[in-house]
């Protein structure tokens, strides 16, 4: 019955697409692609914001003493005076920079954007199961943008407590001189939970209840099986961090004191519910990375995914230890060192998953037959630095390690090293992939090469540094290093980290001149310009409201490249009937 | 304790509404504006119907001694004092003359000219110059720093919406605003817990601060019945009864003595000097 | 552009230390390992005309390996860190007859009391500095953290020494300094707009000169 | 295996219930986590404060609190014999006990609007005149959770006054039940959510 | 994925099963409710009260959510999604706690 359903669903779509407005087709759109896009211009847009917010704060690190801010007059005298950045302004850059790019920037793209458009599209489906939640996920999301960037123009700026929000300096506006911006960045953060969640519903109902005919579990792509562990994960967890969220809220406004020692509260309690909802976070920001880059891996060896099981397991595995491992952001906070000893173990066994996958990835492209495009590039860097995200990650997981290198650089190396090399990489990958799917047009390779190539080399020039920045002992968040004994001699590489990370700015640019470039100029795309197997490639690029005019039915598993039944090419699509192809193929 | 809550909420709501009115209004901009406008205003006071007020703060008995501020982990400071080093400023007699003593009209006044000009806010070796400074509401504070070093200002009023700022080098000035009378704000920095100034702020011109020699002098208030109240940081308030005749001088003096240590000082959020640590802790009251 | 860690000066920092070079090395090898894999196999199995991908959809006994093998050396660093984990934080662990001072973090300060000389916090002869911390070498000691405003963390780099100040909370952390030298406490936890500029100076005193020292802050206390 | 996928191209197994009702239970599990983020923090807090709580009946109205307790426990039958109504086809039945749902929910907001007034000007509580969301942890955290808890009442009354407008247009019936369903899954739900915060903010 | 035939005939109808005692189970509820009230404010140990009233509470949730949202009769896989959050909540709820042991 529920078919007979969705059918009736598919066909009204399908009609529906010659009456619509312009309105209700590209701006109140129901379809899930049109949101995905609309994700993917508003995620754009913030990941440049964040850059723009990282570029302030790098000069004021690698030129404390020098002042004269290029272009420092545009900005208000409680920002920038005399041509400093401010401290208080340089808090705001630290707390905006890493919120923007967390909560406005990288988790929309990677699940709202992504999630979007690929779970109908890979599972063979018109839609997803509650297209209008879908729409208004999306447009939750504009609240959430308006409020952020207006929180840094009002008196007393934007937020300025760090990103992890930590009370009692995020609760109480006397300690900060913010008051105003950081209750707006905390409603911001309430609308982008109510997006997530809604999101989360609709990703979650459609992989259990709408996968097409044929499509088991463990013949989905392994995209899906990330976006629907990432969805589980946003369900359970973003509603933890809105509850705290209005605590603080309501610290800051109406005289309550959760989080406020001289009332009661604990300052604990607050970071404890934060990295209840941070850890999965943490996931939720590099499963779906994760999923991209197996697909890409497997389209551009001409593989199947190395131990395609072993990988859906690892998923598993990591998604649910991200929920008893979030103690591991708190051992030097004065929590009971007991749990630091739970924490310790949970999290070091956290690494077995990660290697399962760095491996298997590995094993995807051994004796695999290399098609090295800027998608697989981007998808090969991904397991390259993700590498070492994972590794530097080991040291911190040491409690005894921990406790010289929590709130260093050495941090923030590593959360860059699996937030940037990690899910940016995999997430340009995504796009250098897709796109062709998305507007019909591919990207420009030689464009595409240059800024894979200079994304990589400046990355690693911003980031490997500060590794070593950390081990000296610098501390996060420090305006001004220059007074510190210890830190005397880092400033060299404080000047060529922040250069490089000019040059990593400015080498996004080449990409959003090729994506736009590409949308009139690129080479057209035919439907499957990858020989890739996966359903989404089995309609016209760019599919048509409504995905299929005809449900697919699946008869193989996602990855199937090479198959030596097969001789006249190299793929095998989910949907090709074996008895068309070889009967032997058909057994996987 | 917590009831301060309805104060806070309608603080919320007093910021949204600045902020939905353009707020941001820190920028200096504006600030050379508004003085323009308040020339005229202060140029047209008529010498016929004004009288000045003048008198002393007398201070008798024992000096309380002011204990050392240990500001050895500031060099640079630290280098601005003498061979005694730096002292507490809270109680600064000289000859029997108590200073810092914001001295202003507290009832009788009856219209006045628009705020003119700035104050200023000077640190000077990790101190606010000066320490006592009276400002009419409305009016611009300009706040600077002369030491090349981190200060922070931070201002606690009740009544007026508080600021907390920094200047982490020298040469770095802002400009800050109180729009209601509010006698008095307290400032500290939190840097060096013993800065701290306390800014008057009253709704007319017609107020001083009593200089090293404990004198003060108010000039061109217009004739008429006034009470005069003085307020210290260590002795509270006391008041007087003045009343100004045209082209005359009014004299009003106060008399302080060691005794009346400890007196309740009216104030925003209460401040308590801890003895021995040169620490202030702040009281949220109310 | 020396990328170390600074020198250490404590008891507890030789096993910091040690753990943090043997992760070193472990993840060195791994890092190796996986990056010489991922540029070897793009050298070897880059695309070519008409060349075609070896079909395989895994190897279980790989999977084994390559589970068990991190799972084992995750599962001995586990145990070992945790060991040394419970000697350096773990309450039972706290030395008995330290000398205690008590260090309140403020925003943007660091005051430390002294127990004076008769080494008892609560006393009247206790003092308290602001920014400067003096005790004296090859002695346990525990200070008792705590913080009047926001979370601040106490951090001695040379010492290895980092934990967190909580308001409404003391925190008790306890080291042994092995040389006389001068550091400083830094900030590690963001605590404000003062944050970078809250920090204070770390003598480490010989016990004769501790003393000397407490006796000339004596005057001070008496007040 | 391809064999019966192809003729009627029904979808894969899910959870063998109609996907309105998945997506309704899917989103009933981040209330869940909503409800625990407010609950735990709660229970962390009163353990840690636990001198600051009043004793039960102190402050809080219990009789009232427990008249509207029964009240929701009332809208939650009402509920379910609305759905049982659509399931037979008894349209008499499906308008009146929408009805009294939407009105028993309504009520109860009242009664709780009516409570929290009294709470905020006629309850004095350590000293301060009025408990309110300002009067220590136990004030904060009993007007976070009985609010929160109101607010997705509030959300509920909406949607069964929508319900109850559509079953007098005829919408529902034997053949249209599932939007009953899921409303009734919500609506019980809030009710569950009230049993625990009924015992542990009232009578503990 | 032998799961995909036979599916269609477990798709759950709605009238596969009678109407449970919908008044039976209000009664309990309204019962329980009473009791819970009674026992508050007996006088016993605190800690009595306490479990006995989380007893009572956990037993009128679960009539709720078995009964009047008809898990008793939803398909195993459904429970599972029900019963999905509840392992968080615990670890949540236990590890927060663990700061005062």
């Amino acid at each position: 019955m529920a078919t007979i359903v969705a059918e009736a669903t598919g066909q009204a779509i399908l009609h529906e697409e010659h009456e619509q407005s312009f309105l209700r087709k590209y701006i109140f759109s129901t379809d899930h692609k049109v949101i995905a896009i609309q994700f993917l211009i508003y995620t754009l847009f913030f990941l440049m914001i964040g850059g723009l917010l990282a570029m302030l704060m790098r000069y004021q690190i690698a030129w404390p003493a020098r002042g004269e801010l290029p272009l420092g007059g545009i900005f208000p005298e409680s920002m920038v005076a005399s041509g400093y950045i401010l401290p208080e302004f340089y808090n705001a850059l630290v707390t905006m920079h890493g919120s923007v790019m967390v909560f406005l920037a990288i988790m929309p793209m990677l699940v709202g954007v992504w999630a979007n458009y690929l779970i109908p599209l890979q599972l063979g489906t018109h839609d997803m199961a509650f297209p209008r939640l879908n729409m208004l996920s999306f447009w939750a999301m504009v609240p959430a943008g308006i409020l952020t960037l207006a929180s840094f123009f009002v008196v007393g700026g934007a937020a300025g407590a760090g990103w992890t929000l930590y009370a009692p300096l995020s609760a109480r506006p006397d300690l900060t001189g913010v008051g105003l911006g950081q209750i707006l960045w905390l409603a911001a953060l309430v609308f982008i939970g109510l997006s997530s969640i809604l999101g989360s519903v609709n990703y979650i109902t459609t992989t259990i209840n709408m996968r097409a005919p044929g499509m088991t579990w463990m013949r989905m792509p392994l995209t899906i099986w990330s976006l629907f562990i990432t969805a589980i994960l946003a369900l359970l967890a973003m509603p933890v961090l809105s509850a705290a969220g209005i605590m603080l809220i309501f610290d800051q406004t109406i005289g309550t004191s959760f989080f406020l020692p001289e009332g009661g509260g604990q300052p604990l309690l607050w970071q404890h519910l934060f990295w209840f909802f941070g850890h999965p976070e943490v996931y939720i920001l590099i499963l779906p990375a994760m999923g991209f880059t197996s697909e890409i891996l497997s389209v551009g060896s001409r593989k199947p995914v190395f131990g395609y099981k072993a990988m859906v397991l690892a998923l598993v595995s990591i998604a649910f230890l991200g929920f008893i491992v979030w103690g591991h952001h708190m051992f030097q906070s004065g929590m009971n060192p007991m749990l630091g000893l739970t924490f310790t173990v949970s999290t070091l066994f956290i690494a077995v998953p990660s290697a399962i996958k760095t491996f298997n990835w590995m094993g995807t492209m051994w004796r695999g037959n290399l098609q090295l495009h800027s998608a697989m590039l981007f998808a090969i860097g991904f397991v390259a630095m993700f590498a070492i995200g994972g590794l530097s990650g080991v040291f911190m997981a040491s409690t005894p390690v921990d406790i010289y290198i929590h709130d260093t650089y050495f941090i923030v190396a590593h959360i860059h090293y699996v937030l940037f090399g990690g899910s940016l990489f995999a997430l340009f990958g995504a796009i250098y992939f897709w796109y062709p799917k998305m507007f019909g047009r591919m990207m420009n390779e030689t464009m595409g090469k240059i800024h894979f190539w200079l994304t990589f080399v400046f990355f690693n020039l911003v980031f490997f540094p500060m590794h070593g920045v950390g081990m000296v002992g610098m501390m996060r968040r420090i305006y001004d290093s220059t007074g510190y004994a210890h830190l005397q001699g880092i400033e060299d590489t404080n000047a060529i980290i922040t250069w490089a990370a000019f040059g990593l700015f400015a080498s996004g640019f080449l990409f959003a001149f090729n994506f736009f470039w590409s949308l009139k100029k690129g080479r057209k795309a035919e439907a499957n310009p990858w020989n890739a197997t996966t359903l989404e490639w089995q309609t016209p690029s760019p599919p048509k409201h409504g995905n299929w005019e005809e449900i697919p039915v699946v008869y193989h598993g996602p990855h199937e490249y090479s198959h030596p039944d097969v001789e006249d090419k190299d793929w095998l699509a989910q949907n090709e009937r074996p008895d068309v192809v070889s009967p032997a193929a058909g057994s996987h | 304790m917590r009831s301060h809550f309805w104060n806070r909420s309608a603080a919320l709501l007093a910021v949204a509404a600045m902020a939905a009115c353009g707020g941001g209004d820190g920028g200096s901009s504006e600030a050379a504006d508004d003085a323009g406008e308040a020339t005229p205003a202060a140029a047209a006071v008529d010498p016929s119907t004004v009288g000045t007020i003048s008198g002393m703060a007398n201070f008798g008995g024992m000096v309380p001694t002011m204990e050392a501020i240990d500001m050895s982990a500031e060099a640079e400071c630290a280098a601005g004092y003498g061979a005694d080093g730096p002292m507490a400023q809270s109680v600064l007699v000289s000859e029997g003359g108590l200073a810092n003593v914001f001295v202003y009209l507290s009832e009788g006044v009856s219209g006045a000219p628009a705020a003119s000009g700035a104050a200023t806010l000077d640190q000077v070796n990790c101190r606010y110059t000066p320490h006592v400074l009276g400002v009419q509401s409305g009016q611009d504070i300009e706040i600077s720093n002369s030491d090349n070093l981190l200060h922070n200002i931070n201002a606690t009023p009740t009544e007026n919406r508080g600021f907390n700022i920094s200047q982490p080098r020298a040469g770095i000035t802002s400009t800050q605003r109180f729009q209601v009378a509010e006698v008095m704000v307290p400032v500290r920095c939190d840097v060096h817990g013993w800065m701290q100034a306390y800014i008057g702020v009253v709704d007319h011109p017609y107020f001083a601060v009593t200089g090293a020699d404990g004198s003060y002098s108010i000039a061109n208030v217009p004739a008429g019945d006034y009470t005069l109240t003085a307020w210290h940081e260590e002795f509270g308030t006391q008041t007087a009864n003045v009343t100004v005749t045209a082209g005359e001088m009014a004299v009003a003096t106060f008399d302080y003595n060691a005794e009346m240590m400890g007196a309740e000082v009216p104030m925003g959020d209460a401040l308590v000097l801890e003895h021995g640590t040169n620490r202030i802790r702040v009281e949220r009251t109310q | 552009m020396d990328w170390a860690l600074p020198p250490n000066y404590s008891t507890f920092g030789v096993v910091i230390d040690q753990l943090f070079w043997i992760i070193l090395v472990i993840t060195g090898i791994a890092f190796l390992l996986v990056e010489g894999g991922i540029v070897w196999f793009c050298i070897k199995y880059r695309g070519r005309e008409g060349a075609r991908a070896h079909y395989t959809h895994g190897s279980n006994r790989l999977e084994i390996i390559w589970t068990v093998i991190p799972a084992i050396i995750i599962a001995v660093l586990g145990a070992y860190s945790a060991l040394v984990w419970d000697d350096i934080k773990g309450s039972s662990n706290r030395p008995a007859d330290a000398l205690e001072f008590l260090v309140v973090g403020k925003q943007f300060e660091w005051n430390i009391t002294y127990p004076g000389v008769d080494e008892t916090l609560g006393t009247a002869d206790d003092f308290t500095v602001r920014n400067q911390f003096h005790f004296p070498v090859n002695e346990d000691i525990t200070i008792l953290l705590e913080s009047e405003d926001v979370i601040h963390s106490f951090f001695i780099p040379e010492l290895r020494v980092k934990q967190d100040a909580v308001p409404g909370m003391t925190i008790p952390v306890w080291f042994d300094a092995t040389q006389t030298g001068n550091f400083e406490i830094a900030c590690a936890e963001l605590c404000g707009l003062g944050h970078y500029y809250m920090m204070a100076s770390v003598t480490v005193h010989s016990a004769a000169d501790f003393d000397a020292w407490q006796a000339s802050q004596a005057p001070a206390a008496a007040q | 295996m391809a064999h019966a996928a192809t003729a009627g191209r029904v979808p894969e197994r899910g959870l063998d219930v109609y996907t309105q009702k998945v997506g309704m239970w899917v989103f009933l599990c981040s209330e869940v986590m909503f409800f625990a983020g407010l609950i735990g923090s709660y229970v962390v807090l009163r353990f840690g404060a636990a001198d600051t709580w009043a004793e039960p009946g102190d402050v809080l109205n219990v009789p009232v609190t427990a008249f509207n307790t029964f009240l929701l426990i009332c809208s939650s039958v009402t509920m379910v014999k609305a759905f049982a109504a659509a399931q037979e086809g008894d349209q008499r039945g499906i308008k009146l006990y929408l009805l009294l749902t939407t009105l028993l929910g309504a009520t109860f907001l009242g009664v709780q609007v009516y409570e929290y007034i009294e709470l905020v000007l006629h309850k004095s509580w350590q000293g301060s005149h009025g408990f309110t969301p300002a009067a220590g942890l136990y004030g904060a955290t009993f007007f976070t959770m009985t609010g929160f808890h109101g607010f997705h009442v509030l959300l509920g009354v909406i949607c069964l006054a929508w319900a109850t407008i559509r079953a007098w247009r005829g919408h529902w019936g034997a053949d249209n039940t599932h939007g009953i369903e899921v409303l009734g899954l919500y609506w019980h739900f809030v009710d569950l959510v009230w049993i625990i915060l009924f015992t542990i903010v009232y009578l503990i | 994925m032998s799961e995909a035939g036979g599916h269609a005939a477990s798709a759950a109808d709605d009238h596969a099963h009678e109407h449970p005692k919908y008044m039976l189970i209000w009664l309990y509820l309204a019962i329980l409710t009473i009791l819970e009230v009674l026992v508050a404010f007996l006088a016993i140990p605190k800690w009595m009260i306490v479990v006995s009233l989380l007893i009572m509470a956990v037993w009128k949730a679960l009539l709720v959510a078995l009964y009047y949202m008809h898990l008793k009769f939803e398909p195993n896989r459904l429970r599972l999604v029900a019963l999905a959050p509840l392992p968080a909540v615990a670890i949540m709820i236990i590890a927060i706690m663990m700061e005062y042991v």
